[in-house]
């Protein structure tokens, strides 16, 4: 067991002590999971999706199930910066959590006043820019499907902290690399993909979208062709560390991932299901390693052969 | 809360679309109240994916007992298990019913499989001495889920039990049984239900705490997927976290 | 019975029986299915996708499971346009299918020639434009995801046939409905949404791509709530008929797509697991209307309450 | 071809890994011939989706029998049938064996759960009075799935049962068993395997059939997911439908 190495490197500001981290807005601010997990033993968190300002969320109905999956619609619903840092920051502080912060923001200028805000906690490790909700009228996919508008956050972000920023891209385009291309080239430490594929489902009686919001976020084991196509199209064309996401259920899942290119990945629907996955999918990651002879789990990223 | 595999001691059928699960679970027993939930597992597979909710409708000694109607995918499933197969449960969810005030009458409302919980509650009021009503209303007789309890009054939509109407419709016609005493209500069942009985309560003044459903995704506050409005703030409350059991007057419905 | 009107229109000139359909490359050219199926009593066939030439296809593996869901990688493999006339179309003609041919190719000249070569034969009712195929290195995607392809190859196709002419877009874009609009505007008679989401899968042991192909196009149940929010996207913002397709496996599935944009539906993956869901899905429809008084199944079009 | 729900008359284990499902399937029965398949349903549920391709293991009477090795999440599905479950089966499907040529001697190759077509191919041999040997061979002696037949040798690659070594190993060995013999070799079994046995009958001269193996989403030639390249031409077999069962010369492993 001691001569495995587990830790990662995303870039060159960030280490994490293995590859297995909790994607945003899938475990809020970590308090009710740490009931089944050690925080400490994770390589990190990430928070649910924080603004400037509180935000309520939309509307019920907020969740539907689908075939393999679910389609959410909470609307970044979270408590605001300061009650972030009020309330939740202490309990992460506490429990020895490798903390990653997601920002979401309806203009450049609000993800720049969060990270600003919250770049002087030490604890916090690095942020998870989201431009690629597809829950929220402004903001959201607005930015996440425009290249433009992608660069313009990364660039404005990048200036005000020294600490890693991490770009998290939609899968509702056509061609994902370019978006990577262009987080690379304005200063971004990493890209994660995916987040949610937009969907929806209706009501066959009442013939009324069973979201609320109309349309929802795709998640869960159904939707993981598609985020394992689109880290292998990063991975191939873009030379920037990447952060699998999207249907990862067991640690099969997981190595696929970094096999096709990802340097670490996150769990999200999973953790609804099995709050204890990321400790049963890290240890199937080790024995994996162990069984296959591999003394350094970062020599799976993008290991694939073609 | 805690996340176990539990053996199936029973699964014994209620009515031809309902049916009582019951397990073996010694801890969860042990923190269980009325009132709350326990989200459940129905299978090892990835369909369906999430887990299901529901009340916890008995606590005996190490024994747990969740009663279930069949609607569809998830409770088909659990239909058909049977004794010594295993099932996953996450509890205890959320927060029950209050029962520590100082009311002397617990009218209990019930609409459907909203009678799930009140089995748990039942003993629970008993061992406090509560005087206990049970107003209990199903579409027709063959539905009615009758508890074995000794103040039970029934009413059916189409009159084939007890009164001929809903649940509120036998409420009003028997103010009579509980109008000068200190009570507190008890509701569970469909949304219109609920909705009739916060307009009754609210108009007569009455105490009263509902429980309501959502759909949920986790059940224990990780994906804010079960909001249901505050009646003083603008905010959401989580039904999973902050309910399912809230005071009527607390939420808009 | 008699009363229930179960022809849908599809633009002016394609009326069809009922609305559902069976997708291309999912029923091949009608023999094996219509050893389960009667295929007179079946909306329309869309045929396996044909291009000028036959074409040999990819090499093996082609097909895997995921979950809810198969990835696909043919590689449009098909007899060629001269041998479907001679081999192909004298069973399509005797067992009474209104047909569909779904036509392939890598240059907009392949196309045009395809249907003018096909345009004479009775009975073939229309054509479905591929544009969209994710598994072939020329044309496909290239196209699909490219408006003023899809611009060019409508307006050339649509001057050498009188007959029904419509464009199968891709799912793999952020704005399907500008795809539509494009379509519409150079002269399409209607849109079939979706074809398949690229994806792929690794095998952790040899760190190979399960399909040959490396990616493949995603298909089944899992896609659902993809396909549904595309067809209703279109729906809402281009005035054009609609075929809905994606993951439909029960009556439920296409009555949602009816309401959320479609005029009639394509069944594809499902056809492998059940390959007499067609008629199963035509009787389900079919009493859904009768319970619910519809009289007219054209009415659920796009009869969505927000 | 047919498609039906089928009664579940008898799952037999075999070994650790392996059972034999047997259903009642009169037309099924009927239509079949050893080497042919079919495309089974593991469950009534979305996961697993595609149906899963088995051989046709016996044919008796009405019954038909699959011979299965748990690979998976599908055939363990299978494996935990029971007598009076109900079971989706798609078939008879693909081309057989060929045994009306004028071959005297059947030359039977199995390698691991390669067995599966063999019974029902063993007793067609029989009614057409042809002599076989069988070859069988497997990893170990727990793993070795014998038929309960007169002539049959065995291998295993740690030598724990029969001859230590391979099935081809074992067919070297015993060359003298048909040397002169006008033989028909019959094979099935791992992809490996088949390849081996593919030259040794080139170089040998030997006229030989293999059933060979793909994924399949269909099972009767509408999807085109199952190529495998002809050898003659620049084209590809569909496996489902031109085979499973092809002459090795005839195709590229
Ligand atoms: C706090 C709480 C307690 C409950 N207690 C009970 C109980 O004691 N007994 C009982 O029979 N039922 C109870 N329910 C309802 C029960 O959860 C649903 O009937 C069940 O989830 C339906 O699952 P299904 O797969 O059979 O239905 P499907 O319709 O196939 O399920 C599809 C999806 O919709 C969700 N869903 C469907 N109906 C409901 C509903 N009414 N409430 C919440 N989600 C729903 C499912 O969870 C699933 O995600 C409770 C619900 C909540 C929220
Ligand atoms: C013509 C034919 C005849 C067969 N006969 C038999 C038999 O008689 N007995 C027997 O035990 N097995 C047989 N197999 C293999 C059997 O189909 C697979 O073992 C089975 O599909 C595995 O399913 P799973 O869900 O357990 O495995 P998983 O690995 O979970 O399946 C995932 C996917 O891979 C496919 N797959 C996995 N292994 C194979 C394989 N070897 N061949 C084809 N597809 C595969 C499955 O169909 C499924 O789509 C046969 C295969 C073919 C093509
Ligand atoms: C209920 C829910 C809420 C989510 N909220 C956020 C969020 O606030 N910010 C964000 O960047 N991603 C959010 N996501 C997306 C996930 O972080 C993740 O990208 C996505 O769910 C795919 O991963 P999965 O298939 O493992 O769930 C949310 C997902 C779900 C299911
Ligand atoms: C094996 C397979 C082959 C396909 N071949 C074609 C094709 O040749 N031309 C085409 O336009 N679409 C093709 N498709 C796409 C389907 O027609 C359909 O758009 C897609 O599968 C989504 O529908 P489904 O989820 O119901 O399968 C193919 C799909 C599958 C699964
Ligand atoms: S169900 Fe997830 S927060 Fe309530
Ligand atoms: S498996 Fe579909 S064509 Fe062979």
């Amino acid at each position: 067991m001691s001569e495995l190495d587990f830790t990662v490197k995303i870039g060159n500001k960030l280490t994490l002590k293995n590859p297995v981290m909790l994607a945003s807005g899938t475990v809020g601010y970590g308090n009710e999971i740490s009931e089944f997990l050690d925080l400490s033993e994770i390589g990190a968190i990430v928070t649910k999706s924080i603004s400037l300002k509180p935000r309520k969320g939309n509307p019920p109905q907020r969740v539907v199930e689908t075939t393999g999956g679910m389609l959410n619609a909470i609307g970044l619903a979270n408590v605001g910066v300061e009650k972030f840092i009020s309330e939740k920051l202490p309990f992460l502080e506490k429990v020895n959590s490798t903390l990653i912060c997601n920002i979401a923001a309806s203009s450049v200028e609000e993800y720049t006043e969060c990270v600003k805000i919250l770049d002087k906690y030490k604890i916090i490790k690095g942020f998870e820019i989201n431009v690629s909700c597809p829950n929220v009228k402004d903001g959201g996919l607005i930015f996440g499907n425009n290249l433009e508008a992608v660069a313009g956050i990364t660039e404005k972000v990048r200036v005000v902290t020294e600490k890693p920023v991490i770009i998290k891209l939609s899968p509702n385009v056509s061609n994902i690399a370019e978006f990577a291309k262009v987080a690379k080239e304005r200063g971004a430490d990493a890209v994660s993909a995916i987040n949610t594929l937009v969907g929806t489902a209706f009501d066959i009686y009442t013939r009324r979208p069973k979201i609320k919001n109309i349309t929802g976020g795709l998640s869960g084991p159904a939707i993981k062709p598609v985020a394992l196509a689109k880290v292998f199209e990063i991975s191939r064309n873009v030379d920037i560390p990447i952060i699998g996401i999207g249907g990862i259920s067991k640690w099969e899942d997981a190595i696929e991932f970094m096999i096709a290119g990802a340097s670490a990945f996150q769990l999200g629907t999973i953790n609804f299901v099995n709050p204890k996955a990321a400790k049963e999918i890290l240890e199937g990651v080790k024995n994996y390693c162990l069984q296959n002879n591999i003394k350094e789990i970062s020599g799976l990223t993008g290991s694939y052969e073609l | 809360m805690t996340i176990e595999n539990y053996v199936i001691l029973r699964n014994k059928k209620l009515t031809e679309k309902t049916f009582e699960l019951t397990i073996d679970a010694p801890e969860l027993a042990r923190l269980s109240e009325p009132g709350q939930f326990c989200n459940i597992k129905v299978s090892g597979e990835l369909i369906p994916l999430l887990r299901r909710p529901f009340s916890i409708s008995q606590v005996s000694g190490t024994e747990v007992t969740f009663m279930i109607a069949v609607t569809g995918t998830g409770t088909g499933i659990l239909a058909k298990k049977q004794t010594g197969d295993e099932l996953n449960v996450l509890g205890p969810l959320g927060k029950g019913f209050g029962i520590d005030d100082t009311f002397e009458t617990a009218i209990l409302i019930a609409g459907g499989i909203g009678v799930a919980p009140f089995p748990f509650l039942i003993n629970k009021l008993k061992e406090q001495g509560k005087e206990i009503i049970l107003f209990n209303g199903a579409r027709n007789s063959a539905e009615l889920i009758k508890l074995n309890f000794e103040n039970e009054l029934n009413s059916t939509d189409d009159g084939s039990a007890g009164l001929k109407g809903n649940v509120i419709d036998l409420l009003h016609a028997n103010r009579k049984l509980f109008v000068n005493k200190n009570v507190k209500v008890f509701g569970c069942g469909p949304h219109p239900m609920l909705k009739a009985l916060q307009d009754y309560c609210s108009t007569g003044n009455l105490n009263c705490e509902i429980s309501v459903e959502s759909n949920m995704a986790c059940g224990f506050g990780i994906c804010q997927g079960c909001p249901v409005h505050s009646a003083s703030e603008d905010k959401y409350y989580l039904i999973c976290k902050d309910g399912p059991v809230f005071n009527s007057r607390d939420i808009i419905l």
